[in-house]
């Protein structure tokens, strides 16, 4: 019986499955460990969440879906110009306050008319919770808003206000955390004649403070 | 009775499920053709060639291997009822040894031409 | 023939062809289950309310509801006909298994051979709709289905013929009468070769090369759909029935155990389902076998087997007879 | 006319009609599957006559092996599934086919029908016949293994060519062929 096959090792394909096989301790157990593993998998309580009827039990920061705070959205278009896939829709006008007190000057001020949020393509980013200077948008775990048509997944500012009561409040601080800039600010001791021993550690002090606002 | 008439009926009962079950469907199914529809399935490219095609005559050899020990196996039934008897017994064992080691030699030489493994 | 053997016989006849469509379904349910919780899941929860009891027969009319689909490349009749070619062979077969002395359809005199030459007809119901569906990974599954199931015969018959010769007889009623305890140890190697053989036989993983669907999608059951392709499934099952059923009845002894007198089917019973499960655990637990280790597994390990075991059982029949 | 003659009679004619659809059919394939319906009829032939276990190795050896050995032969040609011009024989060929095929039935029929008479059925008890063949037919029981295991050898001779070239360097060997012929055709 000739070989034509001579330089088997350099083929994967056509070599044996023996060195794998040895790797595992034999074929045997290899096979034994494979029922056992079933079989104590069979007696363990199962993992399947039944989804309808027992609702599941979601992280705190799960990301169902984007809610809208009206009151604090100024209409500043940050998000919508942030949003990568475009699928923030805002209109606005402006409005103008007449002074309040005589002789004051009149105010402007932008009134939101639309704010929708086409969910068909909206990606969960995250990216204009992010960027949104005034806290107007959150995300809630509520994840329970298909639609039989994809047209519908374009929820305006009303339907995206309804998901506010949903969104959770913010985690508390973690007490080893550092202070909040504007804390530690005001916190600051106030300044007191120049010692020789303070003085190294001021610009230490002072510089965290910047990278803490940004 | 023999029981083979019985064997039969339930051919017969096979054979009427077919059709039974097959007219369900053509009462119940929806039928849509499309020409789309019935073009061969090929992962959902246009069909290339045709389905029928040449293959491997390495099936052969085991379809051959087979027929060769089905005949020799099946030799094995009749002396399944002899082999307790005083006077064949032991002569048929040795008889049913040697038709079995010649054709084992037949196994072994195919094993040794390396025909029974596959690369 | 009269008017009550008449009856009888189609009395007989319609109770195999109820044994065929309950026993198939439940073998069916509890493979869902069983997979299901060796994998951690629950499996079918729905369907009609307890523990999704009801998902097959909900599956069943399903498939009656969907379109059958016949390519137009195809050889019409043989394809439509294929189904029927894969089903009947294990409805005869299920007719001459006994579940107890008096509790079997058809009591062949060589019933152990007629199974086994029944079955070996089912292989023709995969070639031929292999072959005509007229597509390219059917005739690669028919041709890998024909040549496992040729290969896999074999040992199977072998460590068949071992049990007639331990028994001397052919009857299946007769074989189960003369076991006792003691074969569970004489004839282990031919009962573990028959296993084997039996799940590869029905191309169940991890004999599944010939449906293997990461590579050539469902074998020579791709272009079917709808009530034809539950055929060839409802086949499979009642493939898994008709093996575990004669496991038991070959070596674990069918009906014998505590009150076989009045309970020996539900004994049959119990020992063939207690096999399907294994056949289920199989499945499970190990991955696909390819399609050169297949080939020499059944040549170079289990003929070789069988052909020892029946070495013993003849010698050992011979000196103590 | 008892059931067993119908029954006998039944099996009959389904296994000549599906012998003859065998032998006219113009699709390969086809023929083979008609060979199953026709083996397997002769198979339940065996079975009305009583000779139980010889219809049982009929079904297991000719429908389960043999059938599946035609059917994997004819998947190694190209299995065409129309009538095709190169392997269709002539209409002068059919008919001469036809005549004679009629002049061997007629024949046939001429002797045998005058000893037909209703089945006569021996029930052979499987035992006998294992008594006989392991008792009195033993040598040739004996020399029937190594005809099988000439058989086997052969076959594998004959198959070893295809079996040990690879499928690559058969398929390059062919595209070779092919490529010479085509240029002995230009030339």
């Amino acid at each position: 019986m000739s070989e034509p096959t001579k330089p088997q090792p350099a083929n994967p394909a056509s070599s044996n499955a023996r060195p794998a096989r040895r790797s595992s301790g034999g074929a045997v157990p290899g096979i034994l460990k494979g029922l056992a593993t079933t079989a104590r998998t069979l007696a363990r309580p199962t993992h399947t969440a039944e989804y309808p009827d027992v609702s599941p039990h979601l992280p705190p920061r799960s990301r169902g879906v984007i809610a809208l705070l009206e009151e604090n959205c100024t209409s500043c278009m940050l998000c919508a110009r942030e949003c990568p896939d475009w699928c923030i829709y805002i209109d606005s006008h402006k409005e103008t306050i007449p002074a309040t007190t005589p002789g004051g000057r009149d105010r402007q001020r932008n009134v939101l008319d639309r704010f929708a949020i086409d969910f068909s393509l909206c990606m969960y980013c995250g990216i204009c919770i992010e960027v949104c200077p005034f806290d107007a948008l959150h995300w809630s775990p509520e994840f329970e808003y298909s639609e039989l048509d994809i047209r519908d997944l374009l929820h305006e500012k009303d339907r995206l206000g309804q998901w506010m009561p949903t969104v959770p409040p913010p985690p508390a601080l973690d007490e080893h955390a550092a202070e909040p800039a504007e804390v530690a600010a005001v916190n600051k001791p106030p300044r007191t004649a120049r010692t020789p021993t303070a003085r190294p550690a001021r610009p230490t002090r002072v510089t965290p403070a910047p990278e803490g606002e940004a | 009775m023999s029981p083979y008439v019985v064997v039969a009926a339930v051919v017969v009962v096979g054979l009427l499920l077919f059709v039974a079950a097959m007219g369900a469907r053509r009462l119940l199914a929806p039928s849509a053709p499309t020409r789309a529809k019935l073009t061969t399935y090929e992962s959902g490219v246009d069909p290339v060639g045709q389905g029928w095609a040449q293959t491997q005559v390495r099936y052969f050899v085991y379809a051959f291997l087979y027929v060769i020990f089905a005949v020799d196996a099946v030799y094995l039934f009749p002396w399944a009822l002899v082999v307790r008897s005083s006077d064949l017994g032991a002569a048929s064992l040795v008889e049913i040894g040697v038709f079995i080691g010649v054709l084992l030699v037949g196994l072994v030489h195919a094993a040794r031409r390396g025909l029974l493994r596959w690369v | 023939m009269t008017g009550a053997d008449a009856l009888e016989v189609v009395v007989r006849a319609v109770a195999v062809l109820a044994a065929f469509l309950v026993l198939p379904l439940l073998v069916g349910q509890t493979e869902h289950k069983v997979m299901a919780h060796m994998q951690g899941r629950l499996g079918p929860m729905y369907a009609g309310g307890f523990h999704g009891w009801a998902q097959l027969v909900a599956d069943g009319v399903k498939f009656v509801q969907k379109e059958d689909i016949t390519p137009a490349a195809a050889d019409k009749g043989v394809f439509r006909f294929a189904p029927a070619v894969a089903l009947v062979p294990y409805l005869v077969a299920m007719a001459v298994i006994p579940l107890s002395p008096d509790v079997v359809a058809a009591d062949a005199p060589a019933g152990a051979v007629f199974v086994l030459a029944v079955t070996a007809v089912g292989i023709l119901g995969t070639l031929m709709a292999g072959w005509a569906s007229a597509n390219k990974y059917s005739l690669l599954g028919a041709m890998r289905a024909a040549a496992q199931l040729l290969s896999y015969e074999l040992p199977m018959v072998l460590a068949v013929a071992s049990v007639c010769l331990a028994a001397g007889t052919l009857s299946l009623t007769g074989i189960a009468h003369a076991w006792s305890p003691w074969w569970l140890l004489w004839q282990l190697p031919g009962a573990v070769v028959f296993l084997v053989s039996a799940v590869a036989e029905l191309q169940r993983p991890p004999f599944d090369m010939p449906v293997a669907d990461s590579e050539i999608v469902f074998g020579a059951y791709t272009e079917y759909t709808g009530l034809r392709f539950a055929f060839f499934l409802l086949s499979e099952y009642a493939g898994i029935v008709v093996m575990s059923l004669l496991f038991t009845v070959l070596y674990l002894g069918g009906w014998q155990g505590p009150l076989s007198d009045q309970l020996g089917w539900l004994w049959t019973v119990l020992k063939g389902f207690c096999i399907a499960v294994v056949v289920i655990w199989l499945r499970v637990a190990w991955p696909r076998l390819r399609e050169d280790q297949l080939q020499r597994l059944a040549w170079l390990v289990l003929v070789p087997l069988a052909l020892a075991q029946l070495a013993l059982t003849g010698v050992w029949v011979v000196l103590t007879a | 006319m008892t059931g067993l003659d119908l029954a006998f009679a039944a099996v009959g004619v389904v296994a000549a009609a599906s012998g003859l659809l065998a032998v006219t059919t113009r699709h390969v394939v086809h023929a083979a599957l008609w060979l199953v319906v026709c083996l397997g009829s002769v198979a339940g032939c065996y079975l009305v006559l009583g000779a139980e276990l010889v219809a049982l190795v009929q079904v297991l050896v000719y429908v389960g092996a043999v059938v599946v050995l035609v059917l994997f032969a004819l998947m190694l040609t190209r299995a065409p599934i129309g009538p095709r011009a190169e392997i269709s024989t002539s209409r002068l060929h059919r008919a001469l086919a036809a005549v004679l095929g009629a002049g061997v039935t007629v024949l046939l029929a001429s002797v045998l029908l005058p000893l037909a008479h209703p089945v006569d059925r021996h029930e052979t008890d499987t035992t006998v016949l294992s008594r006989e063949l392991f008792g009195t037919w033993v040598w040739p029981f004996e020399v029937l293994s190594l005809l099988l295991l000439a058989a086997l050898v052969a076959a594998l001779a004959v198959s070893r060519v295809g079996a040990r070239s690879g499928d690559v360097r058969d398929g390059a060997a062919r595209a070779e062929a092919e490529l010479r012929t085509a240029r002995g055709d230009a030339s």
